[in-house]
């Protein structure tokens, strides 16, 4: 693969890498059914986790509280540092910094585009972080370039195919330029060929130290990305690989 | 596959602002309406999750039990009488007592919401000299709010839909209801999740939040509107014809006739009370 | 705008529930007839919508809330036949599983904001949209539509608790329901929808319409109502219906028999007279009322009234104490 | 769950196998965008085929039409020798036993599913079929029993989770005993142990002798099901294995 070649040019310094998201010992339940329970995880700038697990073993739910979505009701979570909880959460502007650092790319494409072209689309982020158009206009048509999608600028993101829709959700990421990227099951519905680019584009961003975390439930594709693995709930037989055990 | 190679930019194509770290410090906006709308879907889909319609032992088929259940709040909202009101309250009271504990929550917090309500709205009538008035209606709003909401958590939702059948009401109602019903849960996940979205992107300044606002209802309706085409066909495929066989002949309950004794018992004391006998 | 249990005489309850019975009826045929198959699952997408619509509350003026129906929205995407059926759906479960709404105002809800709101909001909308042209006729159409459509759902609402002290009420002039005349009720309703509701279903109906024309234009169902003569006798009844509804209510208590006026004035002969000047709690329950029980019935049913509150009180506070999830299970 | 159960549940003829489902030349369009050209192809009782291509190559449009959701525009179609066109299925005894006989489990099991309680989710089909209620109540018990979802028979389909709801779907197609099993991305967001439990499912169907037309992007799994692969569109690279190409 491509994506090893550049990991070669641009090889992350192995020490010195800070912690970004540390969880201590974090518990979270919806209404009264725990999702996660006691879960102590540390992830440092540049890693490339992939988290692996059962159906309703807490992937997504670990995902949105990484985002500042859903919040701890036990323990605690910092992102570089900062305590995030729903005190904290308050204060708008550490929100939406925190949104901004860190960039969560849904399973469901659908849900996740709510304007009505392309290029609104993934102008809508550095719109709000209040660029000016010129720097705008620049980070759209760089974020089309990379993903491809330049030709679907002026289409309604409704009418696309999967794998367009998963591009242009992650060009509407991508401009905004995040330090932390979540992925909720980024291959399902994608044919080989997505697939490929998908696990390419994702060493890119390895090459350029961004973190990834990604949910999935595909071990052949997680093998070509993952640094380590972390596996929630009861997940036996692969032992072989780096892991850390979460959420039994 | 040959397309990886020719995909895979060089490293100098990752433009600068992408090569570095983010330096972005928000100004403050006020979007307290995401978040608050959020949170009214998800308690919305929490309730439709609990799933916790379950019979009694002791409780009447579906069909006698939404017949009780409207005669009740019929006869409370027609009555005069205070007594009658507090016999009634006796009743449903003891009923919810009986209650599971996430029931009998539900059951409070609905019928005292509905009863603050009419107090609150009653209380200039108090000032009037209208005092029996605003007790009245508070207590008759606990009873029928109670009685609707015990008969809801006390019978699943399916023999709900049936018995609406056994009344007469026709096929194609019952499928809208049964249709919205999951429509609610579908929906309702779609819409937190693109408000999700919405919250995550909004990190700064939104000069146009009803162009948003309207992008999520927008994508709600579309996606809804497409897996409601993909419902009609699997309709299809299992072999409707327009038709909508609702089967299963409800099984006759020992407790029906008590049951109907009582409600008997009920309207003779209701007319008593009122003076009619 | 959820007209609760006990606000309207049950008389008044039946007659909305009589008036809507042709209307569903007409909108059943409509489906029937002008909605393709295929669409039909759409009627439960759209009370869905209509359904969380209404989640969306927006503090009132006068500390109480409203909130947005979508009613003209729908009407507009879907046509209004189909509107009527979603909306009765959507106030149906509302009143059902949540207690939101009475069960036996179903009727007058359902004429508010299932009838009233979706035929004058797109009314309206085509009326302008037929005078201004082009997308931006369409949006203002939608807009004008929509908050007119909310206002005059209010505005019936409002008429309705307003006339029932003026029909019902005992001998001392206790109203036996609703005690507020439309003095009150109409300023106390419409304040709040002409100002913060109206306008915010009127965005929420722009905002979405807007967006499906440009993004989904091919989005609904094709209807005929569009035709401005089928619409008009449904917007005259409406109107008159608006217009009329306090005479009207006057005018059938004639015609309703065992629910009119004369037989509920004698039924009120048998509440205490007086009652209204001053009160304890023994003229609650004054001692004929029990009739020919016996007098310690009354204190039986408080006691029981007594212990089941305690009881509840209890068992939903015990929890509490304990932490409500347990992670270490 | 027993193998020879579901075995002794419904014995196959053992015949020679006939053509089942003929595509000769057959051609769809979306209002004006074509998605099937000149589709040539021959499903044998009992085969067990799977459909694999590119997002957007054609393969659920495929499935629609053997389910007679869609028709062919040119060309035709005949399933068990007879002619499934606009025309002849406009008759609905015919109709109706065309879908009795192609059973259609959906990518979404969600958008599937629309009964108030998974009992009269599995009942639908016979009751549609006229079945007396104590078949219908037969079929629904030994469904249930067979994917073991028993214990979920009054709860709503809705509140299920993912695992829980493609058994769902299974089970209200197998109440009505179709010849053919049509697949849409059976294998998507599933995890591990429920994949391996549906390769059993699909192992177990083909012991009967149904047959099984398959849509799936996921080749490890595609391996273990397939008699031979139809690739739809531009596939290469996997020419070793049984298949006919066609779409192209
Ligand atoms: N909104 C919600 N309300 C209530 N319970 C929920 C909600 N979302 C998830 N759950 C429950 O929380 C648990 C964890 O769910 P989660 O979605 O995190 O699992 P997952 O690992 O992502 O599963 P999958 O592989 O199916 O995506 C499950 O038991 C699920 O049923
Ligand atoms: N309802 C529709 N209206 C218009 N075009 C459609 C519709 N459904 C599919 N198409 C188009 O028809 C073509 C074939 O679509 P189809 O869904 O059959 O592909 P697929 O092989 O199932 O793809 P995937 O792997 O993404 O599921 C695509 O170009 C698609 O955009
Ligand atoms: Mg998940
Ligand atoms: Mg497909």
């Amino acid at each position: 693969m491509s994506h090893t070649h550049l990991r070669e040019l641009h090889t992350p310094p192995a020490t010195g890498s800070k912690a970004l998201i540390e969880l201590d010992d974090l518990c979270f339940a919806y209404e009264d059914a725990p999702a996660l329970r006691h879960v102590s995880l540390s992830v440092r700038e540049g890693d490339s986790v992939v988290l692996m697990g059962d159906n309703g073993s807490g992937k997504s739910t670990l995902l949105k509280v990484i985002c500042g979505l859903l919040f701890a009701q036990r323990g605690s979570y910092r992102f570089d540092g900062d305590l995030v909880d729903e005190r904290t959460m308050r204060d708008a502007s550490f929100a939406k910094r925190l949104h901004q650092r860190v960039g969560f790319i849904f399973q469901d494409s659908d849900a996740q585009l709510f304007c009505a072209s392309v290029e609104d689309e993934v102008a809508f982020g550095p719109r709000q972080m209040g660029l000016s158009e010129d720097e705008v206009a620049r980070r759209v048509s760089d974020a089309c370039r990379l993903l491809e999608i330049g030709h679907l600028r002026t289409r309604a993101p409704y009418a696309l195919s999967g794998g367009e829709k998963k591009r242009v959700a992650i060009a509407c990421v991508l401009s905004m330029n995040p330090d932390v990227y979540c992925f909720d099951e980024p291959f399902a519905g994608l044919d080989a060929r997505a697939r490929a680019w998908l696990l390419d584009f994702l060493g890119q961003l390895k090459s350029v130290r961004r973190t990834l975390v990604i949910a999935t439930h595909d071990q052949s594709l997680a093998d070509q990305v993952a640094d380590y693995f972390v596996y929630m709930g009861e997940m036996h037989g692969y032992d072989d690989r780096p892991h850390v055990h979460i959420n039994e | 596959m040959a397309l990886v190679d020719t995909m895979a930019p060089a490293p100098t194509d990752i433009p600068d602002w992408l090569a570095s770290p983010e330096r972005y410090q928000p100004v403050s906006d006020r979007d307290g309406f995401i978040s608050r709308s959020i949170l009214a879907i998800s308690s919305v889909l929490a309730r439709f999750r609990l799933d916790d319609g379950q019979a009694s032992p002791l409780s009447p088929s579906a069909t006698v039990k939404v017949v009780l259940c409207l005669s009740c709040i019929l006869l409370t909202s027609l009555s005069r009488n205070y007594l009658f009101v507090m016999i009634m309250l006796a009743g449903t009271l003891v009923r919810a007592c009986l209650l599971p504990r996430g029931a009998l929550g539900r059951v409070v917090a609905g019928a005292g919401a509905s009863a603050g309500l009419a107090l609150v709205i009653m209380l200039p009538a108090v000032a009037l000299g209208q005092a029996h008035s605003a007790l009245l209606l508070t207590t008759k709003a606990l009873v029928s709010t109670g009685v609707t909401l015990i008969t809801t958590l006390t019978t699943p939702a399916a023999d709900l839909t049936r018995a609406l059948r056994v009344m007469g009401v026709p096929g194609v109602a019952i499928l809208t209801m049964d249709l919205t019903l999951r429509s609610i849960v579908r929906l309702g996940e779609t819409a937190s999740e693109a408000l999700a979205a919405l919250r995550l992107r909004s990190v700064g300044r939104n000069a146009d939040k009803a162009a948003s606002l309207g992008g999520v209802g927008g994508v709600v309706l579309v996606k809804a509107g497409r897996s409601a085409q993909e419902t009609y066909d699997a309709m299809r495929c299992r072999a409707f014809d327009g038709e909508y066989h609702v089967g299963g002949r409800e099984a006759r309950r020992g407790a029906d006739v008590a049951w109907m004794l009582a409600l008997a018992a009920i309207v003779a004391l209701f007319l008593h009370l009122q003076g009619t006998v | 705008m959820h007209i609760p249990e006990n606000y309207l005489s049950p008389s008044t309850c039946i007659l909305a529930t009589v008036a809507m019975a042709p209307v569903w009826r007409a909108a059943a045929r409509h489906l029937r007839e002008e909605v393709p198959g295929e669409k039909v699952p759409l009627i439960g997408v759209a009370a869905a919508f209509s359904f969380l619509a209404m989640m969306f509350n927006v503090p009132l003026p006068g500390g109480t809330t409203g909130h947005a129906v979508c009613g003209t929205l729908i009407a507009i995407l879907f046509g209004p036949w189909s509107a009527v059926l979603a909306i009765s759906v959507a106030l149906a479960i509302q009143a059902v599983f949540f207690g939101d709404g009475g069960i036996l105002s179903l009727g007058a809800n359902c004429l508010n904001m299932a009838f009233a709101l979706p035929f004058v909001g797109h009314a309206v909308y085509s009326a302008v949209r037929r005078a201004i042209g082009g997308e931006r006729g369409e949006l203002l159409g939608a807009g004008i539509g929509s908050y007119v459509g909310l206002n005059a759902a209010a505005l019936l609402c409002a008429l309705e608790f307003g006339v029932q002290p003026l029909l019902f009420h005992d001998a001392s002039g206790a109203a036996l329901y609703c005690p507020y005349p439309l003095s009150v009720s109409v300023p106390a309703m419409m304040v709040g929808h002409l100002s913060v509701a109206g306008l915010a279903e009127a965005g929420l109906t722009v905002g979405i319409l807007a967006f499906l024309r440009s993004a989904a234009p091919s989005f609904g169902i094709e209807t005929r109502a569009d035709s401005p003569a089928g619409l008009a006798p449904v917007l005259g009844l409406v109107l008159a219906l608006v217009a009329a509804s306090p005479l009207g209510l006057l005018a059938t208590g004639d015609a309703w028999g065992e629910w009119g006026v004369e037989d509920l004035a004698g039924m009120v002969g048998y509440t205490p007279a007086g009652l209204g000047s001053g009160w304890e709690w023994g003229s609650l329950m004054p001692d004929y009322a029990v009739g020919v029980l016996p007098e310690w019935i009354g204190y039986i049913v408080s006691a029981i009234v007594g212990v089941t509150l305690l009881v509840i009180v209890f068992r939903l506070a015990s929890p509490i104490a304990r932490p409500r999830v347990d992670f270490d299970a």
